[in-house]
């Protein structure tokens, strides 16, 4: 962010539109799509059927991690007990066999559990790029309520397509309820909570 | 559609009281933390739970200095209150898991009010569960001798003992429960960050928010990693109280030995823990005013389960009894079909199968189930039922060994009590303080469920009732 | 009145229907003929294989009324597809009552505690086992039962007439007494059919797996008649992806639940290695057998679990019944696991192919029957219970979300 | 305005967050190798004697058998530690005036046996028998190392139990024959080594299986 920051100070990370009614914004996320417009992001205060969808983002590789997560947990799980009990330090418990499977089960299941829940959090955070509390749509005016019931389609400065007055008057079309172009950096006097 | 269907009189009440749009959700549920005044019975509340944190306190250092012969144990009833009380608060801290993952799966919209809830009621049961053996360790500060790790004693934990897989059940049951509060409430926080006037607040939930936008990418993802996180802690939440049950069945004791024990410690379980919801919501929502979200349909339907785990938990009793009538050995029929009614215990064991089977039984009728007085009592009853099959289970098991020079009485002494109230209350102080300062009703969740609402029953399908601009 | 028509059973569908009775009854001439000539032959081999067979379809008719009794409690849209299905399996409990007389005569050769020879294992003899309390209890059980599938069926064909939810408010009204009572009786169905063939031994989670194992065999069933059905007339439009996902996801959770239950037992029993319970594995994990442990381990277990992880298989029928008849297959050798061996002498143990070549017989030999006799009562009604208080609610919200 | 933070708070974020899990994973390591350096097992650490004795000077230089001095080692849990009089058979007759040995004398002259810092000190809970070690094979250097090269006495080896364990899982590798158990200078390849022990194993009836029982150690 920074080193964007210093080239141009008044820089702009794109030009976001606010709408009151999910289907609204489906529909201008739909159109923002077909106009060929690429480099967007919509803002919710909760998940939005197909909305993700619309802005053509559909590869979701949360699934295949969480899986690679819960194949190695149970082996590890498994082969942590039976290095163990079998090669590290085999000794007779009752007479139960070395390699006692049936008592392994339940730690290894446990642990198939436990690396899968870890990676679907690792790999959700880290997909989306979180922790991220700096984000230059948080300067768009407006955006608390991104939270709690307006939703917002920002149309971003990197897309090949992207020339703020254009994209204004195409988003102009959808009358949303505001629009505004977001700076990349913020006004360092609306900065309320900075604290240094 | 069906224009000419009435709706049906019996049909089911609606979990979202009508008329509710994204604004009123995220401002009342909201204003519960941001802007609510703090009460004086908050902090009398705070107060008497602290005041009983300080008797947990004062117990475990007199159990640290003295050693845990202060408690009731002795051979050859080696376990006591510490058992009791972690068995009865691990099964509470199944209902949050429960309601949040499994209810999610099947798509009840009814889980959605009370899912946060429960979700922080089971961090603090299973926090309390997970003091009592580790304070009956003895020695707690070597509890990470229960750990696999290289050591120069050049030893392993003991695969094959149930308490080994209890360790790790419990701690990943504890960790798995944080991650998926954590990653509910993700987006409150970002709401809480957005709304709270102070600029302190503002930081800290914005710490903990880690930058959420609510980006359609960031939703899909998480969405996924939700489903997926409850899709997990389904088969997790059986596994946990199976694991537990597995402390007792795999030993040869009668009365622990039995291989319906799994099933039925989950049912029980299950039965607990939608207990202490129902317990804990009834005063929570008359204390907030949220009948809106907290409906009669909630807790109509938080009964039904009631009734239902209480059959299983009946079934369970029986078929111990009707095993070891139909089974060869003495030691089984002695265990459960004297000792247990007629022993020295029998008051227990009475009072168990009234609390535990027969008082439920009311909740079969309607109006049982639609007075909220009357539930509450019932839930309370099923909470004390539950410990006392607990009680039976460990005690009544262990005090007729099987060399009968051994047989003794057990009786839980002050300080067992005390832990035992301690842990009530470092409970009870955890969910103040939770209710305070965290949203206790998933606000995203809840403005879904308008959306549902108000898309699914047909009342405002055409246009959003927002007032247009 | 509704979205739904009145949908019937369609010519071509009905003419398919026809050809596969026809067929049902060749394959019960075929497998009862064999059974009755082993039944003449080897007296003893023919039982166990006969057990089998009998317990494989009663799973369908007991796991058909608990799932009714179960969608009249709950609701949901799944049971607007399998509702008249089910109802048409739970009156299968009226000829398996009749394929049950020959398990009532043969009692003294199938079960060990009713041998001439048991009173040598006094300690084994309790009130509860002994043949006429045993039979007098299965006339219970059936009276029971059958009770239920004519209710079941009677209630239904009423509300069909009426658009008043009288009759299925009254249905709503005792399904969960009545699904309680299902629940025991088919325990000590279980304890009385199955476990008392190992004398002595007891396990208290025996009756809850073969309850799980009745509604995973019924699931499957319900798929295999919905891949039928599907292909009548306006039935497609009821045979949405969505029921199939439900029904699939059903399926894998009790695929799921089998094998914790079944597992919950074997580690409780191995670990405490006790003289009283552990021949019962003994007897069933050698000479031969324990591969077929190891089978069921991956074939009952795994396989269908992955297959059922995944989401767009559980969607289409093609991919489902596939794993349905799979799963029924698996039933068969772990309904054999459970039966056979209980004679095998664990100490020089080995696999009785006759007995599961008999099983194999009984399997289709019962099932030629009841299979005729589901079709006969399928064709009879609507294939949806349209004026179902509940399917009512679930149609109505449905088409708010289609339209809203 | 929502912005709250700074740009650099997204470094920050990141970079807390893996300080958190590389330091707690450092501090998990540190405490690790905390548990087997020589400030908590005591090897290599020299202790101060009342008398400066060397075993290296008596050993290597005298040539005294271990057991002159440690005569119960054979027959006995303890080796023995010699009494004064075991110090004086020599020393009235050599270096008898020296300052060095002035403790020796006093100890004698007011009959109180001087107090040596313990080198090795097993715990209570554990029952150590020399005897049995000693009649099976297993030579002094094994356990204290090579003590004829020791001035003054230290810890060879750091006696946790994993050590212990680590021989009774593998007796074959440190076993020699009855008469070479207190040599120092006895040196075999691995292969010869591990020959020579299993021979001995069987020649002793050494059972390894129920050597890692808990009750040979803990009673």
């Amino acid at each position: 962010m920074s080193h964007e920051a210093e080239t141009e100070t008044d820089a702009v990370h794109g030009v976001i539109a606010e709408f009151e009614h999910e289907a609204d914004i489906l529909a201008a996320a739909e159109a923002a799509y077909a106009a060929g417009y690429r480099k967007m992001d919509a803002y919710s205060p909760h998940p939005v059927d197909g909305l993700a969808e619309a802005m053509g983002f559909t590869k979701n590789r949360v699934p295949l991690i969480v899986l690679l997560g819960g194949l190695s947990g149970g082996a590890t799980g498994f082969m942590m007990q039976w290095f163990s009990a079998v090669v590290h330090y085999p000794i007779d418990v009752g007479g139960r066999p070395l390699n006692s499977w049936p008592a392994f089960v339940p730690i290894t299941f446990e642990l198939t559990i436990l690396f899968s829940a870890f990676a679907s959090i690792l790999g959700m955070l880290i997909l989306n790029g979180l922790p991220k509390p700096y984000h230059p749509v948080f300067n768009a005016a407006n955006f608390d309520s991104a939270s709690s019931d307006r939703f917002f389609l920002c149309i971003e400065s990197s897309d090949p397509m992207f020339e703020t007055e254009g994209v204004k008057g195409f988003l102009e079309g959808f009358e949303p309820k505001s629009l505004s172009v977001v700076p990349v950096e913020s006004d360092p006097g609306d900065r309320e909570a900075e604290d240094s | 559609m069906h224009p000419q269907e009435p709706e049906s009189s019996s049909a089911p009440a609606a979990v979202l009281a009508p008329g509710h749009t994204f604004t009123t959700v995220t401002d009342q549920l909201s204003d519960m933390v941001l802007v609510r005044p703090y009460e004086g019975r908050w902090f009398l509340c705070l107060g008497v739970g602290f005041s009983l944190v300080m008797t947990l306190f004062t117990a475990a250092a007199y159990l640290l200095f003295q050693g845990v012969g202060v408690w009731g144990i002795d051979v050859p009833v080696m376990w006591g209150f510490a058992i009791v009380n972690f068995v009865w608060w691990i099964g509470i801290g199944h209902a949050g898991t429960l309601i949040s993952a499994i209810l999610l799966l099947l798509k009840q919209d009814w889980r959605t009010s009370i899912n946060r809830f429960s979700e922080a009621m089971t961090l603090f049961a299973v926090a309390c569960a997970g003091m009592s053996p580790l304070l009956h360790l003895g020695r707690p500060w070597l509890f990470y001798w229960l750990m696999p790790y290289p050591n120069t004693m050049g030893l392993w934990p003991q695969w094959r003992s149930p308490l080994v897989w209890d360790v790790f059940a419990v701690s990943t049951y504890g960790t798995v429960s944080v991650i998926f509060w954590y990653v509910g409430l993700i987006p409150d926080l970002a709401t809480f960050r957005d709304r709270s006037k102070n600029r302190w607040a503002k930081m800290g939930y914005g710490v903990f928010a880690l930058g959420w936008n609510g980006s359609a990418k960031h939703w899909h993802r998480y969405r996924t990693a939700y489903l997926i996180l409850a899709g997990l802690a389904t088969p997790l939440v059986v596994s946990v109280h199976s694991v537990v049950s597995l402390d007792f069945a795999v030993s040869v004791l009668p009365g622990w030995h039995t291989t319906v024990f799994p099933p039925y410690f989950v049912a029980g379980a299950i039965f607990s823990g939608f207990a202490m919801v129902v317990t804990l919501a009834i005063p929570f929502r008359a204390w907030y005013g949220l009948y809106d979200y907290i409906t009669a349909r909630h807790l109509d339907n938080m009964a039904k389960i009631i009734l239902a785990t209480s059959l299983m938990v009946g079934y369970g009793y029986f078929m111990e009894g009707f095993m070891a009538w139909y089974g060869s050995s003495s030691f089984e029929k002695f265990a459960l079909l004297y000792n247990r009614p007629f022993g020295p215990y029998a008051h227990s064991w009475r009072m168990m199968v009234f609390c535990n089977v027969l008082a439920p039984q009311i909740l079969w009728f309607k109006w049982a189930r639609s007075n909220v007085g009357l539930l509450w009592v019932v839930s309370i009853i099923v909470n004390i039922g539950m410990w006392l099959e607990r009680y039976v289970i460990v005690i009544t098991s262990l005090h007729r060994d099987f060399l009968p020079s051994s047989w003794s009485m057990y009786h839980g002494t002050v300080w067992d009590y005390a832990t035992y109230y301690g842990t009530l209350g470092f409970f009870f102080t955890l969910l103040i303080l939770f209710i305070r300062f965290l949203p206790a009703i998933s606000i995203t969740e809840m403005r879904e469920l308008v959306h549902k609402t108000q898309h699914g029953h047909g009342r405002t399908t055409e246009a959003s009732p927002e007032t247009g601009s | 009145m509704s979205t739904y028509p009145t949908i019937m059973i369609d010519e071509p569908t009905l003419e398919r229907l026809g050809v596969y009775q026809q067929r049902a009854l060749v394959c019960a001439a075929a497998g009862l003929i064999i059974s009755f000539v082993a039944w003449l032959v080897a007296p003893a081999h023919f039982y166990h294989g006969y057990l089998i067979g009998f317990l494989f379809w009663l799973a369908l008719a007991l796991g058909s009324i608990g799932l009714t009794l179960l969608h009249h409690l709950v609701g949901g849209s799944w049971g607007v597809m399998v509702r008249r299905p089910l109802e048409a399996g739970a009156t299968l409990i009226l000829p398996l009552a009749a394929f049950f007389l020959p398990l009532a005569v043969g009692v003294r050769t199938l079960y060990p505690w009713a041998q001439p020879d048991a009173a040598s294992h006094e300690e084994f003899h309790t009130p509860y086992l002994n043949v006429n309390f045993f039979l007098l209890r299965a006339l219970a059980y059936f009276v029971f039962w059958g009770f239920l599938a004519v209710i079941i069926n009677h209630w239904s064909a009423q509300q069909d007439a009426q658009s008043d939810h009288g009759p299925s408010r009254r249905m709503g009204a005792i399904a969960g007494p009545a699904l309680f009572l299902m629940f025991m009786s088919a325990t000590f169905a279980a304890v009385d059919w199955g476990m008392s063939l190992d004398l002595g031994w007891t396990s208290t989670i025996y009756g809850v797996i073969y309850i799980i194992s009745d509604v995973l065999t019924t699931l499957s069933c319900m798929i295999v008649v919905c891949t039928v059905l599907e292909r009548s007339k306006s039935m497609n439009q009821v045979v949405t992806p969505e029921r199939l996902h439900d029904i699939g996801k059903l399926m894998l959770a009790f695929t799921m639940l089998w094998a914790y239950m079944s597992f919950s037992q074997f580690l409780i029993i191995w670990s405490g290695n006790l003289i009283e319970e552990i021949p019962w594995y003994l007897r069933r994990t050698r000479g031969g057998w324990e591969l077929l442990v190891a089978g069921l381990m991956i074939f009952h277990f795994f396989l269908p679990f992955f297959l059922l992880l995944y989401r767009d298989g559980k969607r289409r029928t093609n991919y489902l019944v596939r794993v349905a008849l799979w799963i029924l297959a698996m039933r068969f050798l772990d309904l054999t696991w459970q039966v056979v061996p209980s004679t095998n002498d664990y100490k020089s143990p080995h696999i009785a192919w006759a007995d599961i070549f008999l099983g194999l017989a009984a399997v289709v030999g019962i099932g030629g029957v009841c299979v005729w006799y589901y079709i006969h009562r399928i064709k009879q009604r609507p294939l949806v219970p349209l004026n179902d208080m509940n399917l009512v609610r679930v149609l109505k919200r449905e088409g708010g979300v289609q339209h809203g | 305005m929502s912005q709250i933070f700074h740009p650099s708070a997204n470094t920050l974020a990141r970079t807390s967050i893996a300080v958190l899990v590389i330091g707690a994973n450092l501090a998990l390591g540190g405490l690790y190798g905390f548990s087997g350096s020589p400030y908590q097992t005591g090897v290599n650490v020299v202790r101060t004697q009342p008398v400066p004795f060397s075993h290296e000077h008596h050993i290597r230089g005298v040539g005294v058998d271990c057991r002159y001095c440690h005569n119960t080692v054979e027959t006995s849990a303890s080796a023995g530690l010699p009494p004064t009089y075991t110090c004086m058979s020599c020393h009235s007759q050599i270096w008898g005036a020296t300052a060095m040995l002035e403790p020796v004398r006093s100890s004698l002259a007011e009959n109180k046996p001087i107090s040596w810092t313990r080198v090795h000190d097993m715990p209570d809970f554990v029952y150590f028998n020399h005897s049995i070690h000693v009649q099976k094979g297993v030579g002094c250097v094994s356990c204290h190392g090579q003590v004829d090269k020791m001035p003054l006495a230290w810890k060879a080896e750091p006696m946790t139990m994993a050590w212990c364990l680590n021989c009774h899982q593998h007796p074959e590798e440190h076993l020699r024959d009855k008469r070479d158990v207190t040599r120092m200078d006895l040196v075999l390849s691995s292969q010869e080594q591990l020959a020579k022990g299993r021979e001995l194993v069987n020649e002793n009836h050494i059972d390894s299986d129920r050597l890692i029982n808990c009750s040979v150690c803990h009673r």
